[in-house]
Parts: structure tokens; C-alpha cells; sequence
């Protein structure tokens, strides 16, 4: 559907080159969520941005469908425009309009009947809960209003392909859930593709189906949202999935273990989809006399399957916990042994976090 | 004492102010709307001729900005004087009411350019670059962003180039179009006549500051940021 | 700017010659507008019909009467008109002479044009049917001497020899009066001296004769210069009522030429 | 320190009245750092501009110190405000200056000399990293680019009293626990008082002692972070701490215990501090005979203290489970029963998920 | 040829040009340094003292908008006159270039007034905000943020200004004043000299020119939004 290849963007800043996109390659299939994330300034928004030709790639080819938009002549990228939604960052709305004629202006650009207009959206901003503002103007409005009325503008013309910059960023949870969810609909019902720019990982794990991680004008991973859930490969990956998968164990926990005088070993256990981590777990006891302490961790629902993360302390013999490893591995769990309880004294500070941390 | 004095010279006067009002108004109201409607044009191509707007277009923006110019660098007599066979042309006669309303269209139309530009250049960019992706074509984007945003702006221009315009017809009187501003000058100025002086510039004032509540009414009523 | 088809201007000018009842007439302001009221006043009475157009500058009303947007002017002096007619390659004529404006030198700061210091300040109009009037008193007072044959059309360029190297303000006419106390002294056309209740002969120090090149006139395209309603005009124009006026309004400042 | 008493705050749009405050009432101690959480349109923003009256509420009483800021003249106003630092929810830059003249301003107002605001900008613009965008104009940066201008700007004059909107809405993870750790620095080196508007349950849980939430004008619950992430007592807190402590029982695992024949309870467990809770659980096997599994669940620490909520599958016969979960019980867990397994085909779907949802 | 006609008439006429163009530089600069002091003072006044600004005062807005209208009621001559007495008492002398100045700055300083408001309002209420916030003077908003924020703007309003006060220095001529639009009147227009009046013209036009040029660049290398 979409395809980016080797893009790159130099922003000239005084005499001084910026360059924010350096050959960034992407594919982003019909019908697909497609998520980005990323450190702030990493050019997640540029490259967003070149998908529609607002700004135009310094080097690289642009395609959407066949289409190569960086060929297109004006008549003919208005055209392909009208299909692409957008929300912006910074909202970009009317300030001179109300709420109600700035998600009807997409439709008045294409001379939409009056009577459609009026019921498209008052429809819309029933689904993002503005319905009373709708003769406000974007002024009177709070951020998180302001963004939804750019939610509901970049629906009204019912795009084949929606760009979101950080589209729930200034939204309560509440409300970016059913953004979302709307969001999950329309891309279910009309086989629209989004692609959405956040730093949220509670977003990419609600509704993304795959996302690519950029840093410094470079997208350095790619691929599905459980993959990168369960192995990031990078620094970055790892450090985003931390904010809903918080794998560092707390200083707290630590201490805990630190007094504990009964031999064992502090595993990272990991798990994705549906291998019943939990009763394997707690089988081990009765199985193997090993009782799996789970000190710290998440077990959460991406896109429909569940993974987790859980920190747990091993205590018994160290052969037999090995062995119970193994047989975790056996059935498709990732064990990763983060400490030696009883030798933990022996380990710096400094490298003992070093080895527990993801 | 004073007030006897205007009522005095008001109704001695009546028909003399009446007339000249009447002069007065018609040349603003006619050259206002040619020249507004001219001006916008140039002052939208002034904006969006230039580097990285809409429809950059360097030898266009050129040419506009040397024409506007050179416009606004002739004195006014001058200018009527310069422009006078397509005055003849476009209204049928060089003098009187008529005569004038086409050179003060040339005196104000790249005048509302001017201040027409400045008010464009203020819309935020960010606006008209979300209009861009939706696919609205440049008309859509001039009409719906630009002009609609900048309203407030253009408004206060507008209120600003009226009142020029009300003192350029002032200058109107050398092709015999009359009005306040000549009154004022020939009777007043040119006569020592105090009294009309002051009658006709308080009459222009009146107008005068009723546009300009006009104008600084609209203007709030409609800025919204 | 010549237009040949000016014959479709809706002026009385293209009616069958006996029965023009109605021509439009330019003036500029002051005396010359007002008189014409008057003649207005009397011609109606006879059955002429003249509109009257005020024109706030010289420059336009030879040229509009010569495009035949006006059938008739009066306003000007006959230099001036000789000169205008010259530039302007205008074919008009005049048909009878009007009135006189005598200027003259008038100060705050001097009794007698002997006393004016060297250095001196001195104020005249800058348009050009008043600069030359203006450098000629300056003549005729014997501050100047101006280029041979400079006539009419003299400008402070002409002046060949200035030996009290007196400094030249050119503004406008109606300025020139209210800057008398800026200067040593000027030269002021009588319409503005009358309206300050000034007094060429009294109160000037040196007068323009009352029949110099300066006299007035009505002028009209020399193609309709026979057409009988101009008799009517010129008829309306040196009668004894508006002659009656003058004397009475301007008492002796402006000189009726009949 | 902050004091603001039935603060309500009316607008007016066209000829209808908008309540942005209905009476709310805070106090924010000297020292602490302070959370407002709530759905988007719920005046938190409007609140926080009360503070410092950029907004002059309506009716109420705000007092700092024992000053009260409704009743200062300008001068005053002035003086009071250089002590307050602002970060604002759309940033409200000089776009005109250069990112280092816009975290120069407040110490240019207070003629700072130039010396002092060169090392003392560089520092700053260090800590928020954007060292090397110190020439450049707002419009040339990223979203988060300006969102840390206005961090920086905001600490430059070393205020007593930080009210944030948003700070870090439109940062990624990674930049926003850099720009809380230089927060919470400030705040235990300096006594620095925030007040922090957000959306974010992990800034909350990470930085905020106290928190407020607030709904529709009002605040509609207070208290230590801790307690409303264990104890929420209303709908709104519930779906805030469910953004990070997610006990919403996903369909998946659902679908696994209904189609499970040993008999058990599905219970929540949740506990807060150092009790212990994995080796209590862990030890039930052999103490009880019972098998703990869980199914789904977090462990986080909140500010230094570890909590947790479990969704734990307990096999084995009811009344030992019960005895379990009174176990659990005197150590300090909570427990509350969802769902009795074998019966759960007689619990219609929906009742069953409003049931298990905390 | 045009161009050895343009030659002879510069050679011809030389120091006519250079004498005009003396005082109209004179005139101009003086002028708008003065109306440019003046008019973005009591353009920030109307700003600020508006409903909901800075410094609220319906009676000092009332006050500066009615003598603003006033001024700008009254055509330039009529102004010229009706500050005589003031002029005296600062310039000294009513008439030449010294004479000119103050009714120039009389006839400048409320445009720029009204285009410096026009500027003023276009700043973003936002960033005026953040400064309150920061506990900055009402002094240091208008100099730092109103002033600042605006400067692309204002710059543009000077530009008009500048051009027509250009334009308007051509009317000085009233009181001996001279300068290149009087003498473009005077000599060309008035006695048919169309060489000197199109040399004027052409001179003005270059001069316009340049500060139209000098005012777009100012204005778009420091537009930074
Ligand atoms: N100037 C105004 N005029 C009219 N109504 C306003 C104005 N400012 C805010 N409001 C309204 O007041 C209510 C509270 O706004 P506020 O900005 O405080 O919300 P908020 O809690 O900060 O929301 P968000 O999380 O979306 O920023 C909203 O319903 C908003 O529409
Ligand atoms: N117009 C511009 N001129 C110069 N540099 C620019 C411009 N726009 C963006 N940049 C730079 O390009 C880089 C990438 O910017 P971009 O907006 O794509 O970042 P981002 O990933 O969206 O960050 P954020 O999450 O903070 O929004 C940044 O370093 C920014 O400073
Ligand atoms: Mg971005
Ligand atoms: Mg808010």
C-alpha cells in the first residue's frame, strides 16, 4: 500500500544541515495499523509528513499503491490527498471556525450536500464526545478537544489511509480508548490503513499490527507488535515496551532478596500467547519441589495475546531449578537466570542492575 | 455658544455640505469596492508568488511588487494624470465624480495590496498546510484558510485603506469631482473660511470614525484566537 | 491624450448650434468660481442654463475643455492661457477678457522695498500661472532682473542676477499669505489678500498694473467660437449687475475689464 | 502552601455559560509534588491557571503562602509570579527567539547578568538535551522539542512553585523519565513544590506523592498516589490506575478458565508494601494444598513502594480457598472473589466481565 | 534612445534632482523617525488599553482612537494648517523642509499608530500568557514579547508607512518644502515638463522601490512561524 524507499530529509538550519530522515525504508500493507515510534526528535513526523508530500524527501521514492507521489503533478496529488487523512501534532485547526465547520471542511472541499455534511458530523463528533462544543471555536476549547475536533476532521472524508502524529497524546485514557477502538473499526469495516506516529506504547499494544522503531532519521526495527513486545532487538525497543512491560526490578525488591538466606536463583521468565505460563508455573512446586516466587511483573493483552514478563525468584537447589528452566523452555517460555541468591553478595551493586535489567 | 455656532453653520451651509457629502460618498463607496476587490487580487498574488507559498512564482511576485510600487511612488496628481486616457477609456470622462473614481482605485487598489500581503503573511502556516493534505486545491486554500483566517486582519486593513481613501478625495477637487475634502480646501482653506473648514472636517471625521468603529467592531467580533 | 471620438460626450455641445441652451463651464475656486455664480445668476435670466464644475487645480480645466468635457472656462489670466495653449497644443481661443487680480508685495517686516536686507527670505507662489507674476513684481520692485523674453513662463531659473542673494520659497498660492510673518516678504495674488482684508493698492508694496498680460478671460474651443450662445455667455458676463458685484464684494482688489 | 477554596471558574461562549470549576477545593503542602488527573474537558487546565491567576476564577479564594492572590495588585501579582514557573500545554514559545533566548526570558527579566544566564541556559538546555538545537527557532523543532523548551524555560529562575500542564504529553518514555528524575532532583534538593497536570498514570506513579481527580468542574477524589492506585474509589480513578495496573481480565484468558474442569475461585489479589506477597502465594501449595495460578496481572512500584494487583486462579475446593484467601488476608492482601469456576457457565458473559473488572 | 534621453535629462537637470531628492531625504527620514517613535507608542496603547488587554481602559482607548480618526479625518493640507501654531512652537519656522516635518509626523504618526495595532493584535494571546506567567512588567510583555513577536509585521507596516510618507512629502511642497514629488508637480506636471516629471517619478519609484525591497527582506528573514 504504502512503500517508502531509502528517504532521507535535510532541514537547513542557518548554515547548519539537519538531517532528519537519513534513507528511512518502510512497507506498510492495505488494511494494516502500522505504528512508529520513537525518541522525541528522532523524525517520526518528517517521515510521516513525506508519506503525503507535505514535505517533500530530499532523496528517496514515495508509493502509494502505484502511485509515486513524488511524481505527481498538483491536480493529481490533490487527488490522492483527498484520500489520506491526517492528524496533526499541533491540531492545525480554523481558529476562525467552529468546532462543527472544521471537521465539515474536508466535505466542503469536495461540495458535499448540506444535509450530508450536517449529518456526518454531527455524527463524528458524537464518536469523539464533542457534540456540545460544536459551535465553540477551537480557542475556547481544551487540548484534548482540540484534538479530538482534528480526529474527527481527518475522518469526515472517509480517507483509504489515515496519518496519525501523536493523535492521543493530550487524551485521558478514557477517551484515547475510544479513539482507538474507533479507530479499530473504521480500519476493520472499510479496510482503512493507518499509520500512527506515538510515543504511547499502551497505543501500539492496543491497536497496532506491526511498528517500526526510528532513531536519529534511521528506522532501526521493524516487524510485529508481539515480536517487539517479547524480543526488541534495540535499546530503544527495550526502552519503550519498559513503560507497560517494566521489567527493572525496583530497588525494594532487590533488598528482599538480598536478605533472603534460603538458596535459589532470580529468573527474567517470558512468555507470549496462549502456553498457560501460569499453571506451568505453579505446577512446579508439586512437579518439582521448586517453589517459582513471582516477585515483580506484567502479564498484559497485546492485540490480542497475552504476554508477560515476570521476575521470578527460583528457591530450592540450583540443578533442580535448572532443570526446571529447561522444562520451561520446553514449553515455549524464555527463562533468562538474572542472579545467584545466595552468591549475591559477591555481585557489585552496579553490575548485579546491570544483569537484572532487560 | 459653540453649539450654536455648528447649528449655524450647518444649516447656512446645508445644502453646500450636503452636496459634497454626497461627492464624497459616492467616490469612496464606488472606488472602495473596485479597489478592494482589485486589491485583495494583488495582495494574494503578492503572497502566494512568493518563495515556498502556494504557487511560487518569482517573476510574477516581481512584477506585482514593481508595479504596486510604482504605483504608490507617484503623487496622486500624478498619477490621475498618468492614468488619464484609460480613465477616459474605462469611465467616459476625466472630470467630475466620475472622472476621479478610476485614479483613486489606482491610488488604493496597491495600497489594500500592500496591507492585504501583510495580513495574509500572518495566517499560520500550519493551518494551510493541513488544508494542503486534505486536498483542497490553491482557491480552496486561499478562500477557506487564508482570506477566512486573516479576516480579522483584512478587516482592520480595509477600515485603514477606506480612510485613505477618504483623504484622497480630498485631492479629487483637481479634476473637479468636489466633495468635503475639496470643499474643505477651496472654501475653507483657500478662502480662510474657518467655519466651512471645520464643518467639512468634522464631517469627515464623523465618517471617519464611524468606519473605523465599523471596522474595530468586525474585527473583534470575528478574531478568535 | 487626444480622443477622437469625443464627440459622443454627453455635453449640450453636439445640439444643432440655435438651440444650445445649456453649457458646462469650468472655474477653480475663489473669485473666478464665485463671479461665475453671479454671471449664472444674470444668463439664467436670459435663458442660459451653465453648470458650473470647479476645478481645485489649474492644470486640468484647458485640457478638459479641450476634450469637449467643458464648452467653456474662466479661470485664468491670459498668460497662462497663451502658455498652456502652447504646451498642450490646445486649440482654444478666448472670447472676451473679464477681470483683473492685481498682485502685490506685501511685508511685515519692511515699510518700503528699499529696506528688504540682503540674505533675505521672500515667499511666492509656486504654481505657474503665479510664479512668473510674482518674480516680475520682484522685478518691478528691483530686488531681481530676469532673463530677457522669460515672459510667462519664468521660474526662478530665469533670474539672471540676484544681488541681495535673496533665498526663494515657492508654495502654494493660498500659502503664501499665512507665511508672511516667516518671510521678509511676498509676493500674493489679490483673491488671498482680499479674504485677509488686504488691500493691493493700499496696503502692497509694489501692485501689478491693472492691464498687464495678467487679465482674465473667457476662453472656448475656437471651432464653436461664433455659436451664439457664447454671446449669451460673454453678454451675461460684462453686465452692469456682475460688474455691480464685483465692485461691491472685492471693493477695488479685483478690476472688472468693462 | 497552596490553598485554593470553592474555586469555580465560569465561561462564557456566545450566550452559554461553560462551567469550567464548580466549586473545587485544593491544598498542595510545601514540598510535594502534586497530581491532577482527568478526562479531557474536566478543568484541570483551567485549575491550574487559577493558581497563578492567569485565570481569575469566577468565585473562591486561592492562597500561597499565606498570600492571597486574588487580592494582589499588579506589582504584587509581578513579584509573586517570579517565583512560579509555568509549563504551558501548547508551549507558548517566543517564535521569534531562538530556543536558547526562549530559556534565557525569565532571567533576562530579572536582568540576570549575561554570564550567569549563558552557564545557567546551557546547563538547562543540557538537562532537557537540546544542547545542539540552542540556535534554532521554534518552528524548526519536533513536538517534543518545544515541549522541552518550555521545561527548561520554566525552571530557568529556580522557582519555589512548578505548575505543569501536560509536561510531558508529547515526549517519548525515555525523555520523559529523564525530564521527572531532573523534577523530582529539584524537588528534594530544593523544596521545589509541583503541581503537575497529566494524563499519564506513569507519571503519576513515578513522581506524584499526592493526587486529585477531577470530573466535570469537580474534584471528586484526593489522596496519597498510593492509595488511589490500591483503593480507587471512583469510576474515573479506576479507569486511570487501569491504564498501568490492567485487572480487566482479557477474553483470552477467560475463554481458558471457563473450559477448565478442576474446581476453583478466580479471585483479585491486591497488595501494597513489603508484605511479601509472592512467597505467601508461592507457599500456599504446600501450606494448602492449593494452587495458585496466575492468570494476569502487575506488579509496579508506585513512588518507592511496591504494589501489585493479581487475577489468580485458585484450584483446589472452595471451602480451602476460602481459607486461603482469609489467610491472605491477615498478612495484609487483599482478595476478592470474581468467579466460581465451575459455575461460571451460569454467570451470562456480561455480568461475568462487569464482575471481574475492578 | 531611451536610455540617452534618460541620460540627458539627468545630466541636464542634475542638480534640480539632487537638491529635491536633498530635501525629500531630509523630509522622509526625519519625519518617519519621529512618527515611527510616535505612532508605535500610541499604536501599542491602542493595543493594550483595548477590553481584556493588558492595561484595559476604555477612556485612554476612547480618548487616542477618536484623536487618531481625527487626524486622519483631516486632508493633509487642512492638517498642515490646522497645526500651524505647533509647528511654530517646535520647528521654529512653518515653512521649508523645517516647516514640513512636523505635519508630516502629524500626517504619519496616527498610520503607523493604526498599523502597528493592526500588527500588535495579530501576536499570539498564548505566548503574551506565558509571560504574565513568568511574572514579567507590562513594560517588558510590550518590549519583549508584543514588540518582538510582531516585528515581521511591524516592519511591513513601516514599509507602507515609509512609502506613504514618501508620497506624502510630494504635498509639502504647500509650504516651500520642495523635494522631488513637488518639483515632479511643480516643474513636470504643472508647466509640461514630462523629462522632469517622469525623472521624479522614476526616482521616487527607485526609492520605493528599495525600501519596499529593504522591508520584505527584514520582514521575511525574521518571520520565523
Ligand atoms: N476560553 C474559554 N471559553 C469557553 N470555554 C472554555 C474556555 N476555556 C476552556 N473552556 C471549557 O472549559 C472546560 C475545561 O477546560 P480545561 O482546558 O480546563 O480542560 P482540561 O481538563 O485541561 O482538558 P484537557 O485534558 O483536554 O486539556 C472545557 O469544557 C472547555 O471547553
Ligand atoms: N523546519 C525545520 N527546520 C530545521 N530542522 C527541523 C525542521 N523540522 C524538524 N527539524 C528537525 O528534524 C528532526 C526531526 O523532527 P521531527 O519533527 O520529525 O521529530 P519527531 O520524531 O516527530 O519528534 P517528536 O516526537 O518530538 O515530535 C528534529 O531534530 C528537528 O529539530
Ligand atoms: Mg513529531
Ligand atoms: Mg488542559
Amino acid at each position: 500500500m504504502i512503500v517508502m524507499k531509502n528517504i532521507s530529509k535535510i532541514y537547513s538550519r542557518g548554515d547548519k544541515k539537519v538531517e532528519a530522515l537519513r534513507s528511512a525504508n518502510l512497507t506498510v500493507n492495505q488494511g494494516e495499523i502500522f505504528g512508529i515510534v520513537g525518541y522525541s526528535g528522532a523524525g517520526k513526523s518528517t517521515l510521516l509528513r513525506c508519506i503525503n508530500m507535505l514535505e517533500r524527501p530530499t532523496t528517496g521514492i514515495v508509493k502509494i499503491r502505484d502511485m509515486e507521489m513524488t511524481s505527481l503533478n498538483d491536480t493529481q496529488l490533490q487527488q490522492a490527498r483527498r484520500k489520506i487523512g491526517m492528524i496533526f501534532q499541533h491540531f492545525n485547526l480554523l481558529s476562525s471556525s467552529t468546532v462543527f465547520m472544521n471537521v465539515a471542511a474536508p466535505l466542503r472541499l469536495t461540495n458535499t450536500p448540506k444535509k450530508e455534511i450536517e449529518k456526518k458530523v454531527s455524527e463524528l463528533l458524537n464518536l469523539v464526545g464533542l457534540s456540545e462544543q460544536a459551535s465553540a471555536y477551537p480557542s475556547q476549547l481544551s487540548g484534548g478537544q482540540k484534538q479530538r475536533v482534528g480526529i474527527a476532521r481527518s475522518l469526515a472524508n472517509e480517507p483509504e489511509i489515515l496519518l496519525c502524529d501523536e493523535a492521543t497524546s493530550a487524551l485521558d485514557p478514557e477517551t484515547t480508548d475510544s479513539i482507538l477502538e474507533l479507530l479499530m473499526a473504521i480500519n476493520r469495516q472499510l479496510n482503512l490503513t493507518i499509520v500512527l506516529v506515538t510515543h504511547e506504547m499502551n497505543v501500539i499494544k492496543k491497536i497496532c499490527d506491526r511498528v517500526a522503531v526510528m532513531e536519529k532519521g534511521l528506522i532501526i526495527e521493524q516487524g510485529h507488535v508481539i515480536d517487539l513486545f517479547t524480543r526488541p532487538q534495540t535499546p530503544t525497543a527495550k526502552k519503550f515496551i519498559s513503560t507497560i512491560i517494566d521489567t527493572q526490578l525496583p530497588d525494594k525488591i532487590l533488598e528482599i532478596v538480598k536478605n533472603q538466606s534460603i538458596p535459589g536463583l532470580l529468573a527474567r521468565v517470558g512468555f507470549v500467547g496462549d502456553v498457560g505460563a501460569a499453571p506451568l508455573l505453579a505446577n512446579l512446586s508439586s512437579q518439582f519441589h521448586i517453589q517459582p516466587n513471582i516477585l515483580y511483573g506484567n502479564i498484559i493483552e497485546v492485540k490480542n495475546t497475552i504476554c508477560g514478563s515476570l521476575i521470578v525468584n527460583f528457591i530450592g537447589q540450583h540443578d533442580k531449578i535448572l532443570k526446571v528452566i529447561r522444562h520451561l523452555e520446553k514449553y515455549g517460555l524464555q527463562a533468562e537466570i538474572l542472579l545467584d541468591v545466595k552468591q549475591s553478595e559477591v555481585i557489585t551493586e552496579k553490575s548485579f542492575v546491570e544483569r537484572i535489567s532487560v | 455658544m459653540l453649539e450654536t455656532l455648528f447649528i449655524k453653520n450647518f444649516t447656512e451651509n446645508g445644502e453646500l455640505y450636503l452636496e459634497s457629502l454626497a461627492a464624497t460618498l459616492q467616490m469612496v463607496v464606488s472606488a472602495l469596492i473596485i479597489a478592494a476587490i482589485l486589491g485583495f487580487l494583488i495582495g494574494v498574488l503578492l503572497v502566494i508568488t512568493r518563495e515556498g507559498h502556494l504557487s511560487e512564482n518569482a517573476k510574477v511576485f516581481q512584477f506585482l511588487n514593481v508595479v504596486v510600487n510604482a504605483m504608490r511612488s507617484m503623487p496622486f496628481i500624478i498619477l490621475m494624470v498618468a492614468i488619464m486616457p484609460l480613465t477616459k477609456v474605462m469611465a467616459g470622462t476625466t472630470i467630475g465624480v466620475q472622472g476621479a473614481i478610476v485614479p483613486l482605485v489606482a491610488f488604493s487598489a496597491p495600497f489594500i495590496a500592500r496591507l492585504t500581503e501583510s495580513a495574509l503573511l500572518e495566517v499560520d502556516p500550519g493551518v494551510i498546510e493541513a488544508f494542503k493534505a486534505m486536498g483542497a486545491s490553491r482557491r480552496q486554500i486561499i478562500l477557506s484558510v487564508m482570506l477566512k483566517e486573516a479576516l480579522p486582519g483584512l478587516i482592520l486593513a480595509l477600515t485603514v485603506a477606506t480612510i485613505g481613501l477618504v483623504g484622497a478625495t480630498a485631492m479629487a477637487g483637481v479634476v473637479g469631482a468636489g466633495g468635503l475634502g475639496d470643499l474643505a480646501l477651496r472654501y475653507g482653506y483657500q478662502r480662510w473660511n474657518p467655519e466651512v473648514m471645520f464643518g467639512c472636517v468634522f464631517i469627515i471625521w464623523g465618517m471617519v470614525q464611524g468606519i473605523q468603529s465599523i471596522g474595530n467592531y468586525l474585527s473583534k467580533s470575528l478574531r478568535r484566537k | 491624450a487626444g480622443c477622437s471620438n469625443s464627440d459622443k460626450q454627453p455635453t449640450s455641445g453636439n445640439q444643432p448650434v440655435q438651440q444650445r441652451t445649456q453649457i458646462k463651464l469650468g472655474v477653480t475656486p475663489s473669485v473666478s468660481e464665485e463671479v461665475i455664480r453671479k454671471v449664472k445668476e444674470v444668463a439664467a435670466k436670459d435663458g442660459l442654463d451653465i453648470e458650473v464644475i470647479v476645478f481645485s487645480d489649474y492644470t486640468q480645466v484647458n485640457r478638459a475643455l479641450a476634450e469637449k468635457q467643458l464648452d467653456a472656462n474662466s479661470f485664468q489670466h491670459t498668460g497662462f492661457f497663451e502658455n498652456d495653449k502652447k504646451t498642450h497644443n490646445l486649440d482654444l481661443v478666448k472670447i472676451a477678457d473679464t477681470y483683473t487680480l492685481p498682485a502685490a508685495i506685501y511685508s511685515k517686516k519692511i515699510k518700503n522695498v528699499s529696506e528688504l536686507p540682503d540674505g533675505a527670505t521672500v515667499a511666492l507662489a509656486g504654481d505657474p500661472a503665479n510664479t512668473a507674476r510674482g518674480l516680475y513684481l520682484f522685478e518691478k520692485a528691483g530686488w531681481i532682473k530676469l532673463r530677457e523674453g522669460a515672459g510667462v513662463k519664468a521660474t526662478v531659473r530665469d533670474i539672471v542676477d540676484n544681488p541681495k542673494k535673496l533665498k526663494f520659497k515657492e508654495m502654494d498660492q493660498a500659502m503664501v499669505l499665512p507665511m508672511l510673518g516667516e518671510v521678509d516678504a511676498a509676493a500674493v495674488n489679490s483673491n488671498f489678500a482680499l479674504a485677509a482684508g488686504l488691500n493691493p493698492q493700499k496696503d502692497g508694496l509694489v501692485a501689478e498694473d491693472a492691464n498687464g498680460p495678467w487679465v482674465n478671460l473667457l476662453a472656448v474651443r475656437t471651432a464653436e467660437k461664433d455659436d451664439p450662445v457664447f454671446q449669451k455667455l460673454v453678454k451675461a458676463f460684462r453686465s452692469a449687475e456682475v460688474k455691480q458685484f464685483i465692485n461691491d464684494k472685492y471693493k477695488g482688489s479685483v478690476l472688472a475689464s468693462w
